[in-house]
């Protein structure tokens, strides 16, 4: 535990702290939006950030791959080149779950794979990320203990812990020093602080069970089997095919290319903005074929690509457990219970085999 | 001299809707002189029965995108009538500004996209993009500017979405009531050249006595929202009598209904509120009124272009305190309400009878509902301005036709459209028509 | 919000002018390209790039020339769309931009010194028209090569005068069919798995190469098996809908492989149970 | 380039998609730059009545003279452009086929009914081809433009063909069903960039159901807020009344 390092913010701090950090680039945190919804938006102040929240309607990717974002500039004159360009601009983000940091840690693999994306690479070098630890389970609809991601496994500069009269903060890169050192309002933790979080920690691991009767590292096995399952022709009767789940998913990315000229049409831009594979036109080719024209399909390949496809290509799955999928879908499809379905009909073909 | 003169102009031009003109003189003699409404009929009042009075709004303000929000703000009052529902202070409030925008909208559109170019000698404005460029900019910078302050306010002002029944879905948060009022602020300058330039335009000299109708009230506000409706030939009654002011009639060759009240027809519009209440006026518009000579009580039909602009100095005045209001009396953002089809029942209903009357940039605006004990419509009847105003225009014509008879045909054909658009009439607005008892 | 410049961008485009253009049937058109001071592409048989219309899209389209042609390189397109359409509109002279190439073309080393059957399907002729090039370039490195050619009707025929080139050519076998004959057809009428049979091979020393519409795989691969063909030694072409060509959009994909990443081209045996394949 | 020869004709509607034309402010004198708009009865006198190379669209086709009308400019015009509800689907006008057409003409005309032909409400592609299609009541003013100037290009525009749901939630609203309240978002075609959402209403359909929308889906959505099935295909009738005929 050498290179860890862990220092302290007195409650009463809290506020200095986070009109500090505001004013040294723009902060971004999670704020309420009513109905029990929140979001990640700029704040100035301590009082503007909800501290107590369940995942935000979008997650962090927002920012990391914005929903629209300029890849070329060009010109209409004959000769003349594009250019290649990335949009920046420099922030923090304080109070990231660690579903949430997850999800980053997935897209960063994504874009780091060759081809390397430097649109992303570049502009995630410009974020700072603060963490913020999930001292209870947020609702029924989180699965985050199911794929590891409900204790904090890195990803982020600092890591706050709400223990009470003061935050618990982990010191995990420079940046993060920087800004212990910068602000100022930090102290040492010392032993007892240690204890306490120690405390919490045992506390969470009671509280977070596993929600789904399966040992997570069988997920892969049961999706090999699962290709053919029954649960994807009732999602198919459900599913409005409306995107939502895609576009809340933290480790979400897939996206559209388009070009756009001025009022001039002298001169243009190439942009990609966010897509979705539950939408009919996403695999559709010119001759009008679409290789996942069924619901069912496009709803087994979000899974897949979740628990099954990751698993091979980057060795982690790419459910973060954080919910939003659950919570955000008005047909009511939720991914815990899919995945028992899952469970149950394999564990039922198990059964006709000996019988 | 005798003469003959023929006119027949097939859908009349820079009027919203499509209406035509027929004069017939005969040696000298007046014969023909109509104003054909002509616009496809489009059965709003029909289409309304069955639905949720929550949804009355959404739908009539599809009667007229120029004045979607007038339509939205008479139906609101008509269908709170019906439920028994009272506005909030707050809601009244804002509702006040929303009706000073569109009508500062729509006397601008008005007054430069329809009615400078005849005073310019030009067919349209696009001509004007290069003789009067400043002028179109202008226009257009104005224009879009209403309309930039309606999308802050209620989304969007082609069919407003946020001003419902009940009240707002979205209330304007302190940035967005601070970047409002400096676009008002933005174009006082523009609107004080719009004065400058309307005071230089030579409208035609021309008078008939009409009777002239718009809501009227005892306060010293001008009334716009709210009040009784009264006439210059002083009649004064509850809006819930509006069939007795409007006393409609159908006539074979309009779509449109008419309507008559003390005499033969009366008059709506700018110059009748004008008429009615330029006292109530804002000084500055006061000022302006008696800057370019207009008094009460004017007869020139003409001169509803220089009464719109009248209200418009009004209107840019009257919103921009309601707004700088709003910066020191912050809005109580809890009143932000979520109703969609009201199934959750957050809004008690009851059967009900309701009208709204609202003074919209053309005239007086009517919405009358009746509701079940569901909230669903039974009957639905619009009277809209313009209707009221066709028999008026067609009475105007018949005195300036033989007025002008030595004119060519070209020009009384001009003469006669300009008085026709003066009005400002809105035909696709005028074809609503409605379920009522015909005066035989 | 800062927009700066990107060195490494991977949708940076590259300049290229249009040498030649030749209409070549209703709907599809040949372009002769070259990139500025005509430096090679350096692809693959196989590969194909992105061709940017700025201002209009980006679409995949393979190369149809062989690797050995240094100076410029061949495209054949089909209009069909937005971008499609808006390259038929153009002549010599034009410039047009590119990126790529993209994917994995046909494993040329592995080829060598095998005998080839390869199959085209209408527009499929154009990626194989890059590998059959490279092969009559290089005619000494295989051994026997069969060329079996079908569409729908005559007047679809695309190379038409090469294809005649390789039908006189005593070094490699060429047949072709078409669905529905005209009055001036004289060979083969029906659909393309006919001709499969009739094909003389060693099937341990063929590899076969696939490329056309969709529905055509599943009835030719199964002529090939019938033939003997091991499963490994059967590839094919798979087109999809592609919008980034870096294997992160998410368009191409086929369960868990992207066409165009890990494809276009695909050993048979690597996919033969990804269900969506097909 | 030549610029296109353009003109503007409306046919039943509010006439509020044209507003939205002279609602884009400046802007609208780049796009003046680009076309000459040679007939546009709302704003202008002139006349041109010869061939056009864009035809642009607004409103239903609600009567007889209606339809001998739009066929003539059809044959007019190289491209044909249908903008708002009322022409590319029908839109509020088509609540009129929800009764029986003597009816309502009875209802509201009494007994001079005979006096006001009309026929089913029609949604333009109904009579004649259109090319290009701008949804919305009102249309969306950066739509239009997107759409404007892939004409110009000669290129197709294909509207959004995924709901509206996708756009509100890039705009990150609270979904209504978290308010307990009914939206059509999920089987609406987008491009309005959730405009009614983002302003605290519901979406009601007004730029046409998607291609291949999950009705049976939807309705169950829609039952599971406890309001008469009536409600909800009326709500959907609001302007998609149009789409039962083919
Ligand atoms: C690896 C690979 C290699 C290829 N090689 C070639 C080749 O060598 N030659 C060749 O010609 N092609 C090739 N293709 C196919 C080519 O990429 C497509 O034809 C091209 O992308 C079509 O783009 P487009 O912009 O012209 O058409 P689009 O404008 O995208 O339209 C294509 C069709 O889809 C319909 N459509 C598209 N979007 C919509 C929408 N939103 N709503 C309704 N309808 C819609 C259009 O009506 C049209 O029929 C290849 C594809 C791949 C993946
Ligand atoms: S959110 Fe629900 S309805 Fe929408 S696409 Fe996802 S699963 Fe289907
Ligand atoms: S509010 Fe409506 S449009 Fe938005 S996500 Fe919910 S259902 Fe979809
Ligand atoms: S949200 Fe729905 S009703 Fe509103 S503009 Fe968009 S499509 Fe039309």
């Amino acid at each position: 535990m050498e290179d860890m390092q862990y220092v302290i913010l007195k409650k009463e701090r809290f506020n200095d702290f986070i009109s500090r950090l505001s004013k040294m680039q723009k902060l971004i945190a999670p704020v309420s939006k009513g109905y029990n919804n929140f979001a990640f938006e700029e704040v100035s102040s301590g009082s503007d950030i909800a501290l107590k929240y369940i995942p935000t309607v979008l997650p962090l990717k927002k920012f990391f791959m914005p929903q629209r974002e300029t890849l070329l500039e060009f010109k209409m004159a004959k000769g003349a080149d594009a250019e290649a360009v990335v949009e920046l601009e420099p922030m923090t983000i304080f109070g990231a779950h660690t579903c949430d940091l997850a999800g980053i840690q997935c897209l960063n693999m994504v874009f780091s794979e060759r081809p390397k994306d430097y649109n992303y690479l570049t502009r995630k070098n410009r974020i700072t990320l603060i963490g913020l630890e999930c001292n209870e389970y947020c609702d029924e609809y989180a699965s985050c203990h199911l794929v590891n991601a409900s204790f904090p496994g890195g990803g982020y500069d600092l890591f706050f812990t709400d223990l009470g009269d003061y935050f618990i903060v982990h010191v995990k890169t420079q940046i993060g020093d920087e800004i212990v050192d910068v602000t100022g309002f930090f102290e040492k933790a010392d032993v007892s602080h240690m204890n306490d979080l120690e405390r919490l920690r045992d506390h969470k691991r009671k509280v977070f069970s596993n929600e789904v009767p399966i040992e997570s590292k069988k997920l892969p096995e049961l999706f090999d089997k699962s290709f053919r399952a029954r649960v994807w022709k009732d999602l198919d009767e459900r599913c409005l095919a409306c995107g939502n789940c895609t576009n809340v998913c933290p480790s979400c990315y897939c996206f559209d290319i388009r070009d756009e000229l001025d009022l001039s049409l002298k001169n243009g831009v190439r942009f990609r903005i966010w897509d979705s594979c539950q939408l009919e036109p996403f695999a559709r080719v010119a001759g009008g074929i679409n290789f996942r024209k069924e619901r069912s399909a496009r709803q087994r390949h979000r899974y897949y690509r979740k628990f099954r496809y990751s698993v091979d290509r980057f060795s982690r799955f790419f459910c973060t457990g954080c919910g939003r999928c659950t919570r955000t879908c008005m047909a009511g499809i939720s991914l815990k219970e899919t995945l028992n379905e899952l469970i149950k009909e394999s564990e039922d073909r198990v059964w006709k085999k000996w019988l | 001299m005798k003469k003959n003169v023929n006119i027949n102009v097939e859908y009349i031009t820079r009027v919203e809707g499509h209406g035509n003109i027929v004069i017939n003189v005969k040696d000298g003699k007046l014969e023909t002189c109509r104003l054909d409404i002509v616009e496809a009929p489009r059965f709003f009042e029909g289409m309304l029965r069955g639905r949720s009075v929550f949804e009355a709004q959404h739908i009539t303000s599809r009667i007229c995108g120029i004045c979607a929000c007038g339509h939205t703000l008479a139906s609101i009052q008509a269908a709170e009538d019906a439920l028994g529902i009272i506005p909030t202070e707050q809601t009244t409030k804002l509702r006040k500004l929303l009706l000073d925008l569109e009508m500062l909208d729509s006397h601008i559109l008005h007054i430069y996209v329809l009615v400078a170019p005849d005073l310019l000698g030009v067919k349209s404005f696009v001509p004007l993009i290069q003789t009067h460029g400043e002028v179109v900019r202008r226009a257009l910078r104005m224009k879009k500017t209403c309309n930039d302050l309606c999308d802050i306010l209620v989304g969007r002002h082609v069919h407003p979405i946020s001003a419902i029944v009940g009240g707002f879905t979205k209330l304007p948060r302190l940035k967005d009531i601070d970047a409002m009022l400096n676009m008002l602020i933005s174009i006082r300058h523009d609107m004080d050249e719009t004065v400058e330039l309307a005071a230089t335009l030579k409208f035609p000299e021309f008078e008939r006595d009409t009777e002239y109708v718009a809501l009227v009230s005892d306060d010293a506000e001008y009334p716009l929202l709210m009040g009784d409706i009264g006439s210059t030939d002083g009649v004064r009654m509850h809006k819930k009598e509006y069939r007795k002011i409007t006393n409609e009639f159908v006539v074979p060759h309009s779509s449109a209904k008419h309507t008559k009240l003390s005499r033969e027809s009366y008059a709506v519009g700018a110059l009748a509120r004008f008429n009615l209440n330029a006292e109530k006026l804002h000084p500055k518009a006061k000022q302006i009124a008696s800057a370019v000579g207009l008094k009460p009580k004017c007869i020139n039909p003409f001169l509803n272009t220089v009464a719109q602009l009248v209200e418009s100095v009004h209107c840019l005045e009257h919103a921009t305190g309601i707004l700088e209001d709003l910066k020191n009396n912050p809005l109580n953002y809890d009143e932000e309400i979520v109703v969609g089809l009201n199934e959750q029942r957050r809004i008690p209903v009851r059967a009900g009878n309701g009208v709204g009357a609202v003074e919209v940039p053309r005239g007086v605006l009517f919405h009358n509902y009746h509701t079940d004990e569901n909230g669903a419509i039974t009957n639905a009847n619009c009277i809209i301005p313009t209707n009221q105003n066709t028999a008026n225009i067609e009475h105007d014509m018949m005195k300036l036709v033989p007025e002008i008879l030595d004119k060519s045909e070209e020009e009384i054909t001009l003469a006669v459209e300009m008085l026709v658009r003066s009005y400002d009439p809105c035909i696709s607005c005028s074809t609503h028509l409605m379920n009522v008892k015909f005066v035989k | 919000m800062e927009k700066v410049a990107l060195k490494d961008s991977g949708y940076r485009l590259k300049k290229a002018k249009i040498l030649h253009t030749k209409k070549m049937t209703a709907n599809e058109k040949f372009f002769e390209i070259a990139l500025r001071e005509n430096s090679p592409l350096d692809h693959e048989p196989g590969q194909f790039i992105m061709v940017s219309l700025p201002g209009i899209g980006e679409v995949p389209i393979s190369v149809c020339s062989s690797p050995v042609k240094r100076d410029s390189f061949d495209l054949c397109v089909r209009a069909v769309g937005k971008v499609t359409r808006s390259l038929h509109k153009l002549k010599a002279g034009d410039e047009i931009d590119i990126r790529g190439p993209y994917g994995k073309g046909f494993p040329i080393r592995i080829l060598e010194g095998n005998d080839l059957l390869i199959i085209a399907g209408g527009l499929g002729i154009a990626p194989l028209r890059s590998l059959i090039t490279y092969i009559l370039d290089n005619r000494r490195d295989f051994g026997k090569v069969h060329i079996l050619f079908g569409c729908k009707e005559p007047k679809e025929m695309l190379f038409g005068d090469e294809l005649e080139d390789w039908n006189k050519r005593t070094d490699l076998h060429y047949a072709c069919t078409v669905d529905r004959a005209d009055p001036d057809w004289a060979g083969n009428v029906g659909v393309i798995t006919t001709l499969i049979p009739g094909v003389d091979i060693d099937p341990i020393r063929t590899f076969a190469a696939v490329v056309g519409p969709p529905i055509m795989y599943n009835f030719v691969i199964k002529e090939l098996l019938a033939k003997g063909i091991p499963e490994n030694q059967i590839l094919l072409s798979f087109e999809r809908n592609m919008k980034c060509g870096n294997g992160k959009c998410g368009r191409c994909q086929i369960q868990n492989l992207y066409v165009c990443q890990d494809g276009p081209v695909f050993h048979y045996e690597r996919i033969k149970n990804l269900s969506e394949a097909f | 380039m030549k610029k296109p020869k353009v003109g503007i004709f409306d046919f039943a509607c509010c006439e509020g998609c044209q507003l939205q034309i002279a609602n884009m402010g400046e802007d609208v004198l780049s796009v003046l730059g680009s076309i000459d708009v040679l007939e546009w009865r709302e704003v202008m006198s002139e006349k041109w009545g010869k061939k056009l190379d864009i035809a642009i669209i607004e409103g239903s086709i609600t009567d007889p003279h209606a339809v001998k009308r739009i066929k003539q400019i059809r044959k007019k015009a190289k491209i044909l452009i249908a903008i708002g509800s009322c022409a590319t689907i029908g839109g509020v006008n088509g609540m009129k086929n929800n009764f029986g057409l003597d009816d309502i003409r009875k209802y509201v005309y009494g007994d001079s009914y005979r006096f006001f032909p009309t026929e089913l409400t029609k949604a333009v592609h109904q009579v004649v081809k259109v090319d290009y299609f701008v949804h919305g009541c009102p249309m969306y003013i950066p739509e239009f433009v997107a759409l404007i100037k892939a004409a110009l290009q000669g290129i197709p525009y294909y509207p959004p063909d995924y709901p509206v749901c996708v756009e509100c939630k890039l705009n990150e609203n609270v979904c209504m069903y978290d308010r307990q309240v009914t939206c059509l978002g999920p089987v609406t075609r987008a491009g309005c960039n959730s405009w009614c959402i983002n302003n605290g209403n519901i979406c009601y359909g007004c730029r046409g159901m998607v291609s291949n929308p999950n009705e049976k889906g939807a309705q169950d959505v829609l039952a599971k807020y406890n309001i008469p099935m009536e409600l909800i295909l009326n709500k959907m009738n609001m302007y998609n009344k149009c789409r039962e005929l083919t």
